[in-house]
């Protein structure tokens, strides 16, 4: 077995009406300090939750959305999020959050996290990984 | 006698809006709330469905989603927990399309 | 006007008890009664007074019982739903042989015919679930 | 308020992934004992609830199934099927069990529970119910 | 590298098989499990979506729901609890598309 | 072979629990490791002893425990998940100040790295949910 898994933590369900999302991350959070190569996959209604604007004051829970912009400094720096699923949805990335982290092997240069894939894109991707976790 | 229609599950994961559009009848209203509110979102590609029929939509839920109400499809109503209520009570009967 | 209200899902997992709760309270901020709030399925998970949120959390249990002592309303766990998930009061421990209780301030466990009768003598039944 | 109201029971949900068909049924024994003009609606994947040969020796739950030929014992004597619901499943009635009641008027003749409507049909008897229970 | 695509919600109630679909690659198997192995019966709207696909169906779970190994589609293979075990052996990684 | 397996939801609301009780099993009897069995989510549902199912169905918490002794699997429930929910053991009780207990036999309450440990440390994880 290797020293290093190929994780992938694939987010399929909106915010809110269930708690997947929320419990998703909270996982990815601790899952940051073993070490291993982690990425995110966003799609169908997992999309949502990357989206901008987010106010949860009015149905009284914990709005979460903000940390999502934390995953950098994480080290979680791969975010597929798939094509298809923002279309149906009438969705691009400009209503997504702008997710970066800094590369320390650059000089601390400000990089993109999220990768725009198409279906067939991510499934390569899902094909080179170890594990995938769903929620 | 009128219906309240409740909806809940974004249209994209589940088919309960599309049997509850099929049971809408002259009079009644459709009420998106929790994740069923996603529907009402201009550009997607079921809002189509929602085309004729009386369609309100619970605001915070709205708010939590990050979908402003000027990309909602025309014609949708805002509506707060009061207002939920108050549809309720306008209706003679409630089906939760769960 | 007089409303019964069914929770399908337990606290957290689902939106279901959020909503649900919000109703209540805005309809009883309107004048309305609840007759009833009927806890059924997952939902019964609701009254376990067990729970720890985090504390930047609402806490959907201890909110209940404070709309429940607030406005004397009437929380009920089905019995049956609560056996199977372990909603337990002090009648059923003894009843079951349980060494422990876990039902929260305010709720109060009994049969199906709750919701029936809610259903029938309420002028509307709303239903919270997945 | 009238004393006897018209309660409808939806069912939407197949059975066994999970609990909602057999619990809903456990309220619709329940709620025979409460004189109320009861009827059943199964639509969606609530049609495979009412499915012949079910057989759970394998996965170890509770066959719940032949409680939906003693309806009738419990004056439950209509239930909607949706034509809609069953064709897109590639059912016909004949997939499902044969439930009756027997008519106390009429000397106890046997009587078809199962009344095949289409989705306005059933819109119709929905529309005149006070309440829907909904699982 | 092989995954097995495991698909338990009813294909006529969630998205989740419609998506599942289309990450199958060569080498892939989808396995019904639960409230999934409606997909694969004779005659259902659904059925079309799995041609070409390598397919597996749980069969305890056929059982009960009362599908008839006879009413399944051409080509699916009908496994048990030991069969699924040995398909997550045999596929490099598994993929639950709840 | 090693495998971990992940349990999203509770007993009896949805077949997860079920399903994952009898990959576990069928795994066990063909010869392979379980390295842990991981409930989140509502999963931690699966831990409570206070559960009294009918008589004529299954008792999915028990089966649990007599596998967890029978195998020596270990069975971890999510800490996090596990406060939410409500799901406490004796040092969980005393941390939060919780009269009382409900976790059944065979479970402990840990974080969530230890579904990660399992990931990393199994040939194979696989989940069942809803």
């Amino acid at each position: 077995m290797p020293d290093v898994k190929k994780l992938m933590y694939v987010n399929r369900r909106a915010p809110y009406g269930t708690i997947y999302a929320w419990e998703s991350l909270e996982v990815v959070l601790v899952g940051a300090a073993f070490d291993q190569d982690v990425s995110l996959a966003f799609l169908d209604d997992g999309v949502y939750q990357l989206t901008r604007g987010q106010s949860t004051e009015g149905i009284g829970m914990k709005n979460f959305s903000a940390i999502y912009s934390a995953l950098g400094d994480y080290e979680v720096t791969r975010i597929y999020v798939e094509k298809e699923s923002l279309e149906e949805r009438g969705l691009t990335l400009d209503d997504l959050q702008h997710l970066t982290w800094e590369d320390e092997d650059e000089d601390w240069a400000e990089k993109e996290s999220i990768r725009l894939v198409d279906r067939a894109e991510l499934a390569d991707v899902m094909s080179n990984q170890d594990v995938m976790f769903n929620f | 006698m009128s219906i309240l229609h409740i909806v809940n599950k974004s249209p994209y994961e589940k088919n309960s809006l599309d049997t509850a559009v099929g049971f809408v009848k002259n009079g009644d209203t459709v009420l998106l709330i929790e994740d069923a509110v996603y529907a009402a979102a201009k550009g997607g590609s079921v809002a189509a469905k929602l085309d004729g029929l009386d369609v309100s939509v619970l605001g915070s839920d709205l708010a939590a989603r990050g979908i402003a109400e000027d990309r909602l499809i025309d014609g949708v109503s805002v509506v707060d927990y009061s207002g939920f209520v108050d549809l309720v009570e306008a209706k003679d009967s409630t089906q939760s399309w769960l | 006007m007089k409303f019964t209200i069914q929770v399908n899902e337990g606290p957290y997992q689902h939106q279901a008890a959020d909503s649900a709760y919000n109703f209540v309270k805005a309809a009883l901020e309107k004048g309305h009664d609840i007759f009833r709030v009927f806890f059924y399925h997952d939902g019964v998970n609701n009254g376990t007074r067990l729970t720890t949120p985090p504390q930047d959390d609402r806490h959907v249990v201890d909110r209940w019982s404070e709309l429940a002592r607030e406005n004397e309303i009437d929380l009920v766990i089905c019995v049956a739903a609560a056996q199977r998930r372990g909603i337990v009061d002090a009648g059923e421990a003894e009843r079951n042989g349980k060494d422990a209780t876990n039902i929260a301030d305010g709720f109060r466990i009994s049969g199906l015919g709750q919701l029936i009768e809610g259903a029938v003598q309420s002028d509307r039944l709303v239903v919270f679930g997945d």
